[in-house]
């Protein structure tokens, strides 16, 4: 299946709901951490039910935020959720991004970065439209060191790459970002039973269960361009 | 929409607007002044996918 | 009195280690995100104890470090602290750095920088010793938003520089250097006792001290020279 | 050391060692080839603070 095809359907059975409540236990802490002033143009990329742009509008008086998807049943319902004429969604794809060069401020992208057809591709159009000291602020669950992640692969029918941390911060650097910093943030809000339930229906023990959230949680990679 | 341009060659598009709502452009095509290339507004979305992997 | 005269005196009487074991709660995050590869030359500034550079000797086989302190007590100290040749300490001054341009991979301080003659300068001086995508990682306890530390300088001999986060991201833009995130860091590990223990000799509310540690912690800015 | 320069005019500094452990230099005295300032190394750590600023 195609990105649009796969993702119009979690956009219509309300994954894009679920997903942002789950990702924002750590996406919160990523939005916080971005140097985003008054004014700027920020791009959220696969942006779901786009709540990182609400946000962003919210909390850091973002100029206008532009909330991209591959999924057109995603991008409307994005629309649906908010009535700020500075928010603009569109349906487009990370490897062909319909920004000028330099136009955008600051990128956001969870848990989307790795859909992409050719994620190299993908830094390389980051990097074109990113003015300079413009960042990049790339969040990933499904990574190399995570590997509670490893299987997500088997329920979902498009391609994803899995890199380490490493392999992060080498492409980063190969399509001409710097990289600023790379970090796991935890999910400390996930709520993990007693040892007495486990084995549950998703967890073998409640140690897996601990790693996965409150130690490996979301890995961090943040890239400034020049 | 000013720094949005064509995802094919990242050339300026021209708005035809088909309906509008308070200054927002609702049904409508945006038209790639390079290549010719033309990208639906539905709903107040563009779909600026490259035109092969719109129904994909 | 001055930088040297103050923290002689406070590495005498054991100051350097309490310090390190205050700041090792916020600061060894700060030190895990740094992007520090194998072989990086890292400079900490106003080492104190040390700590810094050996731990990113340890964790991240930082090549060589460099612990510039304006204390020789401090730099005495820390010498002693280890016995690993790949880090240097050195007497200097924030605003007089004796480094190369371009030299440094990697610049850390901690709850240091705000004791800076001129910290303007200082940002110029990192930037100057910085290579292109070097990175400034800066950590104080010490700002304008955080309310409870403005005491601090009523006992402390050196005049301390009070910048609010904002100032902070001003000042680094001033100097060349991109602001490539800024963040606070809680510290959860001091405890903080019952709300029945209040007042007690510090702290007039249990809500205050939960502030001081939990919310405002360590204001981190992460600079990136070009 | 070879990243070490003089803390004011930021040139070479030319290393004379008195004392010597293990590759290491534990006492000696840097002098910069450009401007002439002794900065000196005690107990293996060099003093680059500025000369005013050594007695302050
Ligand atoms: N190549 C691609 N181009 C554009 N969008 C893509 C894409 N691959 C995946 N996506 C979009 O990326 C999203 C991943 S799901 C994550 C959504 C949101 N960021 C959140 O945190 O909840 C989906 O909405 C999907 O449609
Ligand atoms: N202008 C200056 N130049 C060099 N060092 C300075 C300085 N002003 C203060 N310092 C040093 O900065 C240190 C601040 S105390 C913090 C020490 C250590 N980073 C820690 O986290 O525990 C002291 O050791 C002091 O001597």
């Amino acid at each position: 299946m195609s990105v649009r095809e796969e993702f119009n359907e979690w956009a219509e059975d309300g994954r894009d709901k679920g997903m942002e409540e789950r990702h924002w236990h750590t996406a919160k802490y990523v939005l916080a951490r971005m140097p985003v002033e008054a004014g700027d143009t920020v791009l959220d990329l696969g942006c779901g039910s786009g709540y990182a742009g609400r946000a962003l509008r919210d909390t850091k008086n973002a100029g206008r935020v532009y909330g991209l998807d591959g999924s057109p049943e995603m991008a409307h319902n994005a629309r649906g959720y908010t009535d700020d004429s500075a928010v603009s969604y569109l349906v487009g794809d990370f490897d062909h991004l319909p920004f000028e060069d330099g136009s955008i401020d600051h990128v956001f992208t969870m848990e989307a970065f790795y859909y992409a057809n050719d994620p190299h591709e993908t830094l390389r159009e980051v990097r074109r439209i990113l003015r300079p000291g413009g960042t990049l602020f790339c969040a990933v669950n499904y990574y190399e060191e995570n590997i509670h992640s490893h299987e997500w692969q088997d329920s979902i029918s498009v391609e994803m790459t899995r890199w380490s941390g490493n392999e992060y911060r080498e492409a980063f650097r190969d399509a001409g970002l710097y990289v600023a910093e790379q970090d796991n943030i935890p999910d400390r809000e996930t709520e993990i039973p007693d040892s007495a339930a486990f084995p549950t229906d998703s967890w073998d023990t409640q140690d897996a269960m601990v790693e996965r959230y409150r130690e490996f949680g979301t890995l961090l990679t943040v890239g400034v361009s020049t | 929409m000013d720094i949005i341009c064509c995802p094919l060659d990242k050339q300026e598009l021209e708005l035809d607007a088909r309906q509008e709502e308070a200054e927002e452009v609702i049904f409508g095509t945006l038209t790639c002044t390079q290549c010719g290339e033309r990208y639906p507004i539905e709903d107040g979305i563009p779909n600026l996918l490259p035109p092969d992997m719109r129904e994909a």
